[in-house]
């Protein structure tokens, strides 16, 4: 039962509490740069999600047998196999999404989030569970950099996945699909999602602030509760 | 010559790695919190930079080319990226230990830095000969220095302002990154082709 | 057919790559004596410089190559240094184990306050500022310098005072020197009593500024069986190495500035486990 | 000697070998696929600058062109003659100019009278929004269909007065002049070939 449990926790433990884009801030190169378009989002993580899954599962089984000292390029060359096999895959069955992501899906091979688990997880633990690694990362991150395009496209195009939304709620502002958007964007939803997933950690007795304007003070500055 | 100077302030300016193409933000994130750590890492990615793209390039026109092996370049080009990187690790770890402990975690860093493999894909693109591809690496890595030490003399500002709770770290990083990389913008007409 | 010259491309430059970063490494070995690297991983990595150097790294280095005794990493307590003493074949030694106490009780409610400080949330700030808002010259102003510094968050502020959890705390010493007011002070963990004030004022003086100081007026002093307490420039200071813990003091104290910190060994954070 | 040196080579070589074995595999199942998308994707955006003709002959490159003794400025990349039940109707050229943001490339289809069928953008990366618009809005490219004029066209800003004139997209003055420079080579081009029929 325990290693039942310990596999849903792997699982769970990419979506939430350690979201490679909004926790760990992994994977910011690509989280960023593709994002102008939900659909490239969606597209991205899925490929991403692919190649993080094959290799946490190749790189857990030969763990064992790679020397120290190639270990960094062995595990890299791993991982470059399977985005090129994306590249591939995708150039062939899906031409239109390929020509949108362009230069960025050779850059899954130096995703962050990919090397990083590789030497995270994958090398301390079975081809299982690196696996279920695997799809809880990539789950995270795709869920991720969805919201991230969505929230660019909206605001950056007005419509989202294509279908025209904000007809003519507001001029779409162009500035979110230029770079300087990006980082806009992800700044405030890390803040956003520090800001829920804080909630639960916050004590409610700790006055915040020394007695400043008398105890009035700790209550005003803390989150309104009575000091 | 005038091509040259072209792409050098193009790579510089125009196309700054970090903050117009959102390569290498990974390390540019996480190292810009003291000038001088963004100074050791900024001097080390021009260092692996410039190599890289002579190495990456030489393997690519006399390896991949000849026998049309086009695909299997982000799988070349990797495994070049990761061998130099961990030799030069070495090579510093014994040559100058004091430079290598400034370095420091950093080096290792560097193979999974985007701004490497991506430029190396780059002139590949573009087609660049050997001389102009090791100009370009070179000019990332400026630009890539450029921004980083920007970005650390900011990031070490921010460290004494009264920041919200849920912007604390991160959050707040990447909206002075996002302010930055505006002035970027304007750079963009300057291409003089 | 097709399949054999990419493999054969690839793989050797796999192969260059392979012989050459293993000769390289052999080449430029760096002589490095490995019991640091093992030594270093049962430091606890901290990196708090209590022990004196620049880092864990620092320490494991001076362990092996200075002789170093291990005692001198507090934050691991008991079971690191004697893990550190048999690796390196050294005797263990005595080690009194040592956890902060804030010397003060002045909170919102008992510390009466000079004037409202709306700035930057950090006690340097405040202290700069006609030395704090609290009244009381001497004491906590709560605004968690200390906290910020402490890597083992065993500092809780609360209403406006600094209280360290004995359990959480390995006694690194990062916050007594953190604090601007220096009424942090390292206590052997087994000492019982404390004089939580460290305010030098006259009684009537002390009375007006805050409700729970010490006044001077030496009763316990006079009540002590072990004669353990000293009176230092009209505060009381219980010398822990006298004291018996039998708790006459605390029971005589008016003000109240007597608390009884006994640790239950079963509360004790197992680094700072007591002999 | 043995652990420490050609153990760790071998592996790499074996790890090498075994991924780079999966890939070829993989791209000689895909190989042809992506060959046979790249010539559909192609011919897709040469019918859409010249709708009539039905096939495409193989694109003579720049430098050959020259060789002919044909009037080719460094624009041009590439030309595809057009044919229509065998007989060369007019030609598609690929043209590249340098625009605000970088190279803007593009095909021009121009049928032997020297009329232009049809102008798409094929890459670019103008701003968003301001000389993007020449990619995006038909509306700039419509202009420049029907009889090239004799000499080159020039851009205004307010309405064109007659065939020869294009109004350029406002505040993208850079990328219009750009886009008309890369017609006019082309016309030349086609002009020198065609004889001047």
């Amino acid at each position: 039962m325990a290693e039942k449990k310990k596999a849903v926790s792997v699982l769970l433990n990419g979506l939430i509490n350690e979201n490679p884009t909004f926790r760990l801030l992994l994977g910011m190169c690509p989280s960023l740069a593709v994002t102008t378009m939900a659909k490239n989002g969606l597209g991205m993580g899925a490929a991403a999600t692919f190649v993080l899954v094959g290799s946490n599962l190749v790189i857990s089984l030969i763990r064992k047998i790679v020397p120290d000292k190639v270990r960094i390029p062995a595990y890299i060359t791993v991982i470059a196999g399977f985005t090129t096999m994306v590249q591939l895959l995708l150039a062939a069955f899906f031409p239109e999404l390929n020509k949108q992501l362009g230069i960025y899906i050779p850059l899954i091979v130096v995703n962050c989030i990919i090397f990083a688990r590789a030497e995270m997880f994958a090398q301390k633990n079975g081809p299982l569970l690196s696996v279920l690694d695997g799809i809880g990362m990539g789950a995270g991150f795709t869920l991720a950099i969805t919201i991230i395009g969505s929230v660019r496209e909206i605001l950056g195009a007005g419509t989202w996945m294509g279908i025209p939304v904000t007809v003519d709620l507001f001029e779409p502002a162009i500035m979110f699909i230029l770079p300087p958007g990006g980082f806009l964007a992800m700044g405030f939803l890390v803040a956003l999602f520090n800001k829920l997933t804080s909630r639960k950690k916050k004590d409610k007795n700790e006055c915040k602030t020394g007695c400043g304007m008398g105890c009035p003070g700790c209550s005003q500055a803390a989150n309104g509760g009575e000091a | 010559m005038k091509e040259l100077f072209a792409i050098l302030i193009g790579a510089m300016l125009v196309e700054n790695f970090v903050l117009s193409k959102f390569l290498g933000i990974c390390p540019f994130l996480g190292v810009s919190k003291k000038t001088s750590t963004a100074l050791g890492m900024s001097g080390a990615v021009v260092f692996v930079l410039v190599l890289s793209q002579a190495v990456t390039w030489l393997t690519n026109e006399y390896l991949l080319k000849p026998n049309k092996l086009e695909y299997l370049q982000t799988i070349a080009f990797i495994l070049v990226i990761a061998a130099l990187v961990q030799f030069v690790e070495t090579v510093l770890k014994k040559m100058i230990p004091s430079l290598y402990k400034a370095l420091g975690v950093y080096l290792p860093l560097i193979t999974t830095n985007c701004a490497v493999l991506g430029s190396a894909l780059i002139f590949v693109e573009r087609d660049y000969t050997f001389v102009e591809s090791v100009v370009f690496g070179f000019a990332a890595g400026l630009g890539f220095t450029l921004a980083l030490i920007l970005f650390s003399g900011i990031r070490e500002r921010l460290e004494t302002a009264d920041i919200p709770e849920a912007f604390k770290g991160m959050p707040i990083t990447l909206i002075a990154a996002s302010l930055v990389s505006i002035t970027f913008v304007g750079f963009a007409g300057l291409i003089i082709s | 057919m097709s399949i054999l010259i990419p493999v054969a491309v690839i793989s050797g430059l796999g192969l260059v790559f392979g012989l050459g970063l293993s000769y390289a490494s052999k080449v430029f070995e760096v002589k490095v004596d490995e019991r640091i690297a093992k030594v270093r991983e049962m430091l606890p990595g901290a990196n708090c410089g209590a022990c004196g150097f620049s880092g864990c790294d620092g320490m494991a280095e001076a362990i092996v190559n200075e002789g170093v005794h291990p005692s001198r990493c507090p934050v691991g307590g008991i079971p690191v240094v004697n893990a550190i003493a048999d690796f390196m074949g050294v005797d263990e030694g005595s080690i009194d184990v040592k956890v902060a106490r804030v010397l003060c009780q002045g909170d919102c409610d008992n510390a009466v306050i000079k004037y409202d400080y709306v700035g930057i949330q950090d006690c340097h700030a405040a202290n700069a500022l006609a030395s704090g808002m609290d009244a009381c010259h001497y004491g906590c102003l709560g605004l968690g310098s200390c906290k910020k510094v402490c890597q083992f968050d065993a500092i809780v502020v609360e209403n406006g005072l600094a209280r360290i959890i004995p359990e959480k705390c390995t006694g690194c010493g990062n916050c007594v020197k953190e604090c601007p007011k220096a009424i942090i002070a390292l206590v052997p963990v087994l000492s019982g009593f404390t004089v939580k004030c460290s305010n030098h004022d006259k009684g009537a003086i002390s009375r007006k500024n805050c409700k729970v100081g010490c006044i001077a007026c030496q009763k316990c002093v006079k009540v002590c069986p072990e004669s353990a307490i000293t009176m230092n420039n009209n505060v009381a200071v219980i010398d822990p190495t006298k004291c018996v813990n039998c708790g006459e003091c605390a029971a005589v104290c008016p003000q109240k500035c007597i608390t009884n910190t006994i640790v239950k060994r079963s509360q004790l954070n197992v680094n700072t486990a007591v002999q | 000697m043995f652990k420490d040196i050609v153990k760790p080579a071998l592996v790499l070589v074996l790890v090498c070998a075994f991924i780079t074995g999966a890939l070829a595999y993989v791209n000689s199942v895909t190989e042809t696929i992506i060959a046979e998308n790249e010539r559909v994707a192609e011919q897709e955006s040469l019918k859409s600058v010249y709708s009539e003709a039905d096939s495409f002959l193989e694109p003579k490159v720049a430098g050959a062109l020259k060789s002919e003794g044909l009037e080719v400025s460094e624009r041009i990349e590439k030309v595809y003659e057009a044919q229509k039940d065998g007989q060369t109707v007019g030609y598609v050229v690929a043209v590249s100019s340098g625009g605000y943001g970088g190279k803007i490339k593009m095909l021009v289809g121009i049928d032997n009278g020297l009329n232009i069928k049809g102008i798409t953008i094929t890459s670019h990366n103008e701003t968003p929004g301001l000389g993007a618009k020449a990619a995006d809005s038909p509306g700039f490219t419509d202009q420049f269909l029907g009889k090239a004029p004799e000499k080159s066209y020039n851009v205004v800003k307010r309405a064109p007065k007659d065939e020869s004139e294009i109004q350029a997209i406002t505040a993208a003055t850079i990328t219009s002049k750009a886009v008309t420079r890369g017609v006019d080579d082309a016309v030349a081009l086609v002009r020198s070939m065609a004889g001047g029929v």
